[in-house]
């Protein structure tokens, strides 16, 4: 896959950092306004997936990137799966219990546990679509050479 | 330590999320840990059972208690049903598992295809454990999008082909599913089964209900193939690697398929003629056809997948006798033992058939092809398999010492004493069928005229694939036990009893 | 009532294009549209008339929300599309590179 | 409501059929953008923005993907001849969906109508949800806290995904050195 013109680039490398903040707001921010760890890191992977489609596919090494995404995607659910399972060991021994203090609604750190579990899920979306993105696009390169 | 059903989905998603972090760095960890974790839930099934619990062990997810007798939290439900079904799954996952060890070795990315079984063990408990309806959606898409990237996990043409086959009807399947579950939800406004089932014992059966049971058995009936739903099933299943054939063939379609029907139909919806007789009437089409197609059939683990079917009739004609009776209100003895015979040809045929795709897998393995027209003579190269696949076709052709026979003579009787005589009669001439299928698979597999000597392939197969076809063919031996009343009482009777006390399900839960 | 069955109607558009389109690719868009229509049903189920978006806001006296939960349903439900998708993409790509084509009529090594 | 609605559910529908029947897979693929897109108004019409965010993303997402795998590859639609069987086929399925919809349009006449739904499970999550999980967006109060266990299985399922898709895709099948 060939990089875009010069306008495209520019503009992309304007955008993508923006688009970026977005996502990383949408994640952060799941449990006061609409959106959430999903919506978040669904964004995430598209400022991604924008870069690749402006500069080509060329300027990074895709399977580096493919294996690091996949690395990414585990280690996140891992995570999700440990503070879920923690609850059950400490504290009232309920699976996904909310075991830390919930503050008070409307505040950026509250929630409990929540906006950890935002976090981390955003991060396993974001990479998940970015390792399938990256496994289509991997799969045509090699289709076409 | 308290007894948590939690870990049954908790550990194989573990092992699935640590296999691609370690496994790529460390050689050989992907097989162990697969291996261990499926040890690790077979030890605690069996636990469970020896120390006896308290039925039904009830998990509430997140701890939220329910508000006026309305459950507000996602159930985790274990009950004899679930047990029953529990051990099916996880025994066979060793096996295969242990099995796959030496099978996968020739192909590449083994640490996805482990990764994968663990995602797939993980669907399938969670759909047995699971007491929310949208929940069992969420499980059954794990564990079936898991099983449409193992079938095309060989990626040649065939198996790509099968592949997408499964996933079209598959996917129809799940959106049926889908569609159901936002009709039930729109009647009853919860997801909880037993507050589903609370709310239409008191209620009258709607035309909106009636749409919503068809949708729900068309859609199992995909999942679980059923005949006029069963395209997909010989693709799919004949094309896996052997040790996901077993798994497919031996415990999917059962947990997705017939488990879900089974705990919808009896413990929450109230029981109408016209459903058990169309679950009957599917039953016994299933039983019929399957194995009338099965005879044509050269292909060896095509042969295997028609019989699936064949012997699924069997299950599904077994629990309809006892829906048909329960509704008649008739002896609830002879429905109990309709039942049990249901159940206990499941795991039986989930270990007759999960040995049978395994001695498959093994003569592909050295043979290097399964066209029955191809082989021959393989006795005297492969003593392990030939004597295993004996057993195994003496087991589901239903003859005397193995299980089969068991299974399926209690399914005759309850028809018998219930007054089927039809059914009785169908159940045995397909059993005839059945045997003289098994007697050309073993005649031109191992026994005919030496034509395979010159293409083996390797003259010795892995040591676990040995192990876990000869551990296979003990447990056919050993399940006939189960006829005797002390193993009974332990393992067919509480799973029984669950289906035949149909409200009690609810009743149980509510007040806890 | 008419939102349902126009919702159906969409349902059954999507299965429609599953069930005869002959082309790969056809597929997935049926598929897309059956999943749509389904997510269109539970949203329409848990709205209420007058209902405010599920989301606190202070000063508000007994406001009505629409329902959340299945909201929730739907949130997962779209990943759940996402990912059949994804899958059935695969697949898709795999049988052009096999055989040149996304025609399903030419795919056809397995019978009986 | 109800009209605006099902005006758009049209408009939608009439989408979907010129993408399944269009000639250019390009031009389907941006067909089905239509029903995607209006499926989003739908959402943010139903006070669910959540949905909407999430829906306008995976939308803009998969049609990225499915114009990646179509560009460099035959965009033509199969050709089929018009002929007698191909009318019969369409009156026939024409016939089956009328009957199935008309079926459906009794089945649900008992329930509820359009935007007089009660709650039951969700009672205690829009009363007390917002004190009981600290958060003031219900929706992911519910998804991260009430059926937080679901959420878990849906980031398996896209864990999944992306497992097989890179299993399906991989180059070489099967080792080399193995006779």
């Amino acid at each position: 896959m060939n990089g875009m013109s010069l306008i495209v680039k520019k503009v992309t490398q304007l955008m993508s950092g923006l688009i970026f903040m977005y996502g990383l707001y949408i994640i952060t921010h799941g449990h006061l306004t609409p959106g959430g760890g999903f919506a978040g890191g669904a964004i995430v992977a598209g400022a991604f997936i924008l870069l690749i489609l402006a500069f080509g596919s060329k300027v990074i090494s895709l399977r580096t990137e493919k294996s690091q995404t996949s690395i990414t995607e585990s280690l996140a659910l891992l995570i999700v799966i440990i503070l879920a399972g923690a609850g059950l060991f400490f504290g009232s021994y309920v699976f996904f219990n909310n075991y830390l203090p919930e503050g008070e609604v409307g505040e950026l750190i509250s929630a409990g546990v929540i906006p950890l579990y935002n976090i981390f899920v955003g991060m396993e979306v974001s990479a998940a679509l970015l390792t399938i993105f990256l496994g289509l696009v991997i799969y045509k390169e090699e289709v076409a050479s | 330590m308290e007894l948590t059903p939690a870990l049954y989905i908790i550990v194989p998603l573990l092992g699935a999320f640590l296999i691609p972090v370690i496994g790529h760095f460390v050689k050989g960890f992907q097989k162990v840990l697969t291996v261990l974790i499926t040890l690790f839930l077979v030890v605690y099934n069996i636990w469970f059972f020896v120390t006896g619990f308290d039925a039904p062990v009830v998990t509430k997810v997140g701890g939220w208690e329910a508000v006026n007798d309305v459950p507000i939290a996602i159930y985790l439900v274990y009950d004899g049903l679930s047990a029953f079904i529990l051990l099916t799954i996880c025994l066979i996952a060793f096996l295969s598992a242990f099995y796959a060890v030496g099978y996968i070795k020739r192909f590449t990315a083994e640490n996805n295809f482990y990764a994968l079984l663990c995602l797939m063990i993980a669907g399938m408990n969670g759909v047995v454990l699971s007491g929310d309806i949208f929940n069992i959606y969420v499980f059954l898409e794990i564990a079936v999008i898991a099983s449409y990237a193992l079938v095309a996990f060989g990626t040649e043409k065939q198996e790509l082909e099968a592949s997408f086959k499964y996933q079209v009807l598959g996917g129809i399947a799940s959106i049926l599913i889908l569609f159901a579950v936002a009709l039930l939800y729109w009647q009853t406004q919860t997801l909880n089964l037993a507050d589903i089932s609370v709310i239409l014992q008191e209620g009258t059966q709607t035309t909106a209900l009636i749409f919503t049971e068809v949708l729900l058995i068309v859609g199992f009936g995909l999942k679980a193939a059923m005949i006029p739903f069963h395209a997909w099933l010989p693709d799919a299943h004949s094309s896996a690697p052997s040790p996901i054939s077993a798994m497919l063939s031996g415990v999917l379609i059962k947990a997705v398929g017939i488990y879900a029907l089974l705990r919808l139909f009896f413990n929450i919806f109230v029981i109408t003629y016209e459903v058990s007789l169309v679950i009957t009437i599917l039953g016994a089409l299933s039983m019929v056809v399957g194995v009338l197609l099965a005879i044509g059939q050269w292909d060896l683990k095509r042969l295997l997948a028609y019989h699936s079917i064949s012997q699924m009739g069997y299950v599904i004609i077994g629990v309809g006798i006892g829906m048909l009776i329960i509704q008649r209100d008739g002896n609830m003895t002879i429905a109990a033992l309709a039942i049990a015979g249901g159940l206990f040809h499941m795991i039986n045929h989930a270990l007759f058939k999960g040995l049978l795709f395994l001695d498959a897998g093994a003569i592909e393995f050295m043979a290097g092809t399964r066209n029955l027209r191809n082989l021959g003579g393989l006795a005297r190269y492969m003593p392990v398999t030939s004597s295993t696949s004996l057993g195994a076709s003496m087991a589901i052709s239903g003859i005397p010492p193995f299980n089969g026979f068991f299974s399926k003579l209690l399914i005759i009787i309850a028809a018998v004493r219930g007054e089927f005589y039809l059914l009785a009669a169908l159940a045995v001439f397909v059993n005839f069928v059945t045997l003289g299928s098994f007697m050309k698979f073993m005649r031109y597999a191992f026994y005919n005229s030496d034509k395979s000597k010159a293409k083996l392939k390797t003259d010795r197969l892995p040591f676990t694939m040995k192990f876990s076809m000869i551990t296979m063919v003990i447990l056919c031996v050993l399940m006939s036990l189960m006829i005797i009343p002390y193993f009974r009482e332990i393992m067919l009777t509480p799973a029984v009893d669950v289906l035949v006390n149909t409200s009690e399900y609810a009743t149980k839960l509510i007040g806890l | 009532m008419m939102v349902y069955i126009m919702c159906f109607i969409l349902f059954m558009v999507g299965l429609y294009g599953v069930l005869t389109r002959r082309n790969l690719i056809k597929i997935v868009i049926g598929f897309s549209i059956m999943e749509f229509s389904c997510f269109l049903f539970l949203a329409l189920i848990g709205y209420i008339e007058n209902g405010l978006a599920p989301i606190l806001k202070e000063g508000m006296k007994n406001p009505v929300y629409v329902d959340p939960l299945p909201q929730a349903m739907v949130l997962t439900a779209i990943v759940i599309g996402l990912a059949t998708t994804a899958m059935l993409l695969a697949i898709a790509i795999r049988i052009y590179k096999k055989y040149g084509t996304f025609d399903i009529r030419k795919v056809n090594e397995l019978k009986g | 409501m109800e009209t605006l609605l099902s005006i758009l559910i049209g408009f939608m529908i009439i989408g979907a059929l010129y993408a399944l029947h269009a000639r250019d897979l390009l031009s389907a693929l941006i067909a089905q953008g239509i029903v995607g897109y209006g499926l989003v108004i739908c959402f943010l019409n139903l006070r669910a923005p959540d949905l909407a965010i999430v829906q306008i993303v995976v939308e803009t997402i998969t049609l990225i993907v499915m114009v990646a795998v179509v560009l460099n590859s035959s965009r033509e639609e199969v050709r089929e001849s018009w002929n007698r069987n191909k009318v019969l086929n369409i009156m026939s399925s024409l016939l089956i969906i009328g009957i199935l919809v008309y079926v459906f349009a009794i089945m649900i006449g008992p329930l509820q109508p359009f935007g007089e739904h009660t709650t039951r499970m969700s009672e205690f999550y829009t009363q007390n949800g917002a004190e009981a999980t600290g958060s003031a967006n219900l929706v992911t109060g519910v998804l991260f806290d009430f059926r937080g266990y679901d959420t878990l299985g849906e980031a398996t399922i896209l864990f999944t995904a992306a497992l097989g898709v890179i299993t399906i895709l991989r180059s070489k099948s099967k080792k080399e050195s193995t006779s």
